[in-house]
């Protein structure tokens, strides 16, 4: 998937020099996992800036420049390290359109890696799947691609939106797919959630690597003749909810998954909407999996396993619901 | 990288003609600074943040600029300075009644929340110091554009406190980019003193450590503020990067109408505050050079509050949003 | 409830001398809403510190003192100031006890008003209700009183415990009590909901100002014979699951409001323990009621009113949920 | 408040017994931080971070510390900081193959997130320089208590764009707290280097703006950093406030074992890194004053990587953590 993202930067900047790129060592290096590879050869030292190591600044520079008609992308080496940046994402960025009255906007794309796995070995500050905190805010777009299809097509639009998006790329999927990016422009709308597997007797909602997760799962219990549809969300604000409340209606049973911390997680948000929309068509509780109620993701694989969400774990929770 | 710690003293060859547009300027400044006050007091503006004793600093920098071509980033102080830079004494006085047509937010925002894209003013919102990086991105922008404008970014002496102020001088500096920081030290912080913010005496004590030179100036002497900022811009124009200028300013008035200096501001101090005045100061220095009479100042002051009252009368009458568009600019529409 | 803010800290800090209390302003002004009045009077220079404008320092430095021993309490000037400091208290303070797999201990007390309405007039930057950010950090305890008894006895509370506490008051009821602190020493644990009106119809889940606006909306039904219990959450994390079960199940009619960002806020988390835990209880679907998708609330009062979610707003939903 | 371009060159005066323990500390740092990259590559430790390069700066200021009295907040490449502290090469095994006895985090965090609170090592996550205002908390609650401890706190240059490391400098300042701010300036942040991340020579051209002394010292010479540490942990000690050391190191490897420096670095640097190496300085030093012989130099090796050898076979053996721990102690418990 790190091709994907590679190829959407490229492309656009080849598009629209209004593009550049700033992040810690995004330049000769390409980024630590390679995601802006080449770009600093192609691009040079204007377009492609390797910032002081300072995420406040990183975030807060590319809003500047934004307001002055670039279009910056503003990467934070690992999820982990956007919170020194909070203020600049929550109180300037998605507040710039609103508060001067449509007068400003900031066409800002904001990337990050994150969420681990029980190989990753990231432990507690490189692994974690913060989503939540900028789902929860109003003039921000949160967007988590779990295929590199979906990387290009979504990062391709969120460099062609008027207003910032925060994307978030799991390590574990950057190199799970080797060579299957699509060529030429392709776009993906935000805001869109995609069917990544037709069912009719439950519905799994997830997003980013937890989707292929669920795809496991689901595909034991299709064994059985338990058809689980599963729904890829992409996009976590705003939630495609329409797509959400008809699924929801049709099938009746519904499991929410994710890899970030359960408690108040986007998950809490979608079993939400189901209950205050769906109520009449529900054939049991509304589910949800998530992460436990611990920081993050520990070091040692023996703890580490612990937290992640895995196919085991959805498929058991799929079962408990085909029960019900 | 030398720090100058004053500049020399500006001689008056500017002409006539702009140092009485600079002292119209900072009469209007102060004049609606008041009146806004007044609209606090009598109950009609809800909150009021004076800039009364920082005009000559505002005005200084503000009429180095090349207007509509360069950029600013202002703070709540930098009244006189968005009203130099083309904002009108209407345009505050519709954000201070909370008007549809306040162009500064269109009554989303409080009053001081200065913003005009069509003059290159950028909007704020209220955390003390996030704009200084955006002054950064916009003198990035310049830079990558080839255009050679010039932005300038003001906070208080406080606001250097912040991480914020320190990660933006860093990276100006490291591109060299275009930007002056204005810091218009009035010693408080709210109430915190100077003291208790750092343990320097100045804030141009910072620039060498970031290699930006930096230039100490007495904010209260308009011309001083202005030759200092001619050369901050000159530089900046040349591609030779960005400057630091710490002008000493008073704060005439509490922090805002929600605060009250008696409280932890000693009598003495409240009591010399008045001698310091730029006003006053710009006032005799122009009267001693035979450019300003006395009647001359009457008529400047009359000039003023007339366009403000005409301001209020349209601002009063100016309706309120309409609760419908609450909802509105969240994202792009349509 | 300024006032029982006040005789908490100052309580406190006669019986413990490892209680110091920063911010900015804290010192001789004695806070913007003065809640920290006469603090340094009595304790001095050392307990009573004006920091630095700069809020991540306000936490770090704190955390830092609660590592070596002291019991600080780091006030926020308003929560809109909070991001600053979110790296500090995410990554850090909410992390210390699990990540030194409890050789160290963060007990730190976060203050900060947050909260607007119609005539607060704070405008996007001085209303916002931001407690669903830490509600989702594991390591962190999330309390927002709605009365000076409960202001003084979860503060102490929050005071005496080992871990870190946010501690959000809301500015409308700062001045909306007089007198009416309870005197002597006064402890309300944290983690338990409080039944505000007792009701057996429909249920309201809430905190903050917004208890007192369901109030008068229950007070109006009630007129009708319709009679709402009023459950006051006091902590938002961690949220007295049991009392929200055992209370959701019995009555089988649930509304939660809040006057945060509706989208991810806390009444998602509450809606969705409903919908798993209380599925075969419930008589209609599960409401929620809170801020509409804009940033924060506007300056002027007409827009305002757009925002603040009042007794009206309150009273119309509990009506279409009875009328269900 | 004047920087001193580097201190003057230190004599061998601490006493050969002294002497020859410091010289330890570095080889028994050096081998260790070589046998943990030996069990990354070996695929037994999924992560390993060096500190070659820096051990004569940790050394020199581990040694002007006193031992499980004065506070360290330390950083990922402090591993001989932590050894002269207390801490074990055992301590560091246990965490590099993730062991449920690894006094650091029981497993929880990667290897070099040191932490003891026997030995007043304060646990640190992984965001830079976050640490830098847990010292300036931990020196306010010695200053609280009237207790003359003194705490260090180190990050590397890049560390010092950071908001939070100027936040730091500056309350430290204000209130002249007894915290020592180590800069161990090896030039790079991984791949970035010194002249992308500020446009000083030296961060120590930052103390004077900060208000405290800054003093910037050869990172390779053991005794010249031992000798100013010693001064700033004086100063500090007596009440008179922080001091900002930068020591120039060299990064022997690459910035972690998932980096590769040859990436972004010349050839001709890195060839030129080995002869900067502070042990083979040190060691040379010690020779020259016949303090050390070829063959004692060979004992203490031995000695050292005995030492790891028995650590390695207990760590080895040390049972995984238990999965059911894993939830445990986010909260106190009981
Ligand atoms: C991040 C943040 N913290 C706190 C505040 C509250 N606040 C507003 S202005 C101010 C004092 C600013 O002092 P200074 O920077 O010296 O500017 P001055 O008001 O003196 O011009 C404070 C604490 C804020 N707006 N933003
Ligand atoms: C807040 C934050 N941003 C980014 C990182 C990723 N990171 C870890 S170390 C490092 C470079 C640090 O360089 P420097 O401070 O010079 O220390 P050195 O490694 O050279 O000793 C970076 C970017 C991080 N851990 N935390
Ligand atoms: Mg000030
Ligand atoms: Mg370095």
């Amino acid at each position: 998937m790190v091709e994907a993202v590679r190829t959407a930067l490229a492309e656009e900047m080849r598009r629209d020099d209004r593009i550049i790129v700033m992040g810690e060592d995004v330049g000769l290096k390409g980024g630590v996992f390679g995601a802006t590879q080449g770009l600093h050869q192609e691009f040079g030292d204007l377009r492609v800036i390797d910032s002081p190591l300072a995420e406040a600044s990183i975030v807060g520079v590319a809003i500047g420049a934004a307001l002055a008609g670039l279009r910056p992308v503003a990467e934070i080496q690992f999820q982990d390290f956007i919170p020194p940046a909070m203020d600049q994402i929550l109180s300037e960025a998605a507040k710039i359109r609103y508060r001067s009255n449509n007068d400003w906007s900031c066409p800002l794309v904001i990337r990050a890696p994150c969420g681990g796995g029980v190989h990753v070995h990231g432990a507690l500050y490189h692994s974690q799947s913060l989503e939540a905190l900028f789902a929860h805010v109003p003039g921000l777009k949160v967007v988590l691609p779990s295929t590199p299809g979906d990387a290009k097509g979504l990062l391709t639009a969120a460099l062609r939106d008027p207003d910032p998006v925060c994307f978030f790329e799991h390590k574990a999927l950057y190199r799970a797919f080797k060579g299957e990016v699509p060529a030429g422009e392709h776009v993906v709308p935000i805001g869109r959630a995609r069917v990544a597997r037709p069912g009719r007797d439950l519905v799994c909602f997830t997003y980013g690597a937890t989707v292929h997760e669920s795809l496991r799962a689901a595909e034991r219990l299709g064994l059985e003749g338990i058809e689980v549809e599963v729904v890829d969300l992409r996009t976590v604000r705003p939630l495609d909810r329409e797509c959400i409340v008809e699924t929801a209606r049709r099938i009746g049973k519904v499991l929410v998954a994710h890899e970030a911390n359960l408690a108040g997680g986007v998950g809490a948000e979608v079993a939400a909407i189901v209950a205050e929309e769906c109520f009449e068509s529900l054939d049991g509780p509304v589910m949800r999996l998530g992460g436990p109620e611990i920081p993050a993701i520990p070091f040692a694989e023996s703890l580490a396993e612990v937290y992640y969400l895995g196919a085991d774990r959805i498929e058991a929770g799929l079962r408990r619901l085909a029960a019900y | 990288m030398a720090v100058t710690e004053s500049a020399p003293p500006a001689a008056l060859d500017l002409g006539p003609d702009t140092l009485l547009e600079m002292y119209r300027a900072m009469v209007l400044g102060r004049l609606l600074d008041e009146r806004i006050i007044i609209l606090n007091r009598q109950g009609r503006a809800p909150f009021a943040i004076s800039g009364q004793g920082h005009e000559a600093t505002q005005v200084g920098v503000g009429y180095a600029l090349r207007r509509d071509y360069d950029w600013a980033v202002p703070y709540y102080r930098d009244l006189s300075l968005v009203l130099v830079m083309g904002m009108s004494p209407l345009d505050q006085l519709l954000a201070a009644l909370g008007k549809a047509g306040d162009p500064n937010s269109g009554g989303r925002q409080m009053p001081a929340h200065y913003s005009s894209r069509a003059h290159n003013i950028v909007t704020g919102g209220s955390p003390v110091a996030t704009q200084i990086l955006h002054a950064v991105g916009v003198g990035l922008a310049f830079r990558y554009r080839g255009e050679d404008r010039v932005v300038v970014t003001a906070c208080g002496e406080g606001g250097t406190s912040e991480g914020d102020w320190h990660e933006g001088l860093n990276w100006a500096a490291v591109h060299r980019l275009p930007v002056i920081f204005l810091v218009e030290n009035n010693g408080f912080a709210i109430s915190v003193p100077q003291a208790r913010q750092m343990a320097v005496a100045h804030v141009t004590d910072r620039a060498a450590g970031y290699g930006l030179p930096g230039v100490c100036v007495d904010g209260g002497d308009v011309l001083a503020v202005h030759q200092v900022a001619v050369e901050a811009v000159a530089r900046a124009r040349r591609g030779e990067g960005p400057t630091l200028i710490e002008a000493h300013c008073v704060r005439l008035q509490s922090h805002s109408s929600d605060d009250d200096q008696r409280r932890y501001r000693a009598p003495d101090d409240l009591r010399d505050l008045r001698s310091h005045d730029p006003l006053d100061r710009f006032r005799v220095d122009l009267e001693a050079a035979g450019i300003l009479s006395p009647e001359r100042a009457a008529a400047v002051r009359a000039d003023c509050l007339a366009e403000i009252d005409r301001a209020q009368q349209i601002a009063d009458e100016a309706p309120a949003p309409d609760p419908a568009t609450a909802l509105h600019h969240v994202h792009q529409e349509g």
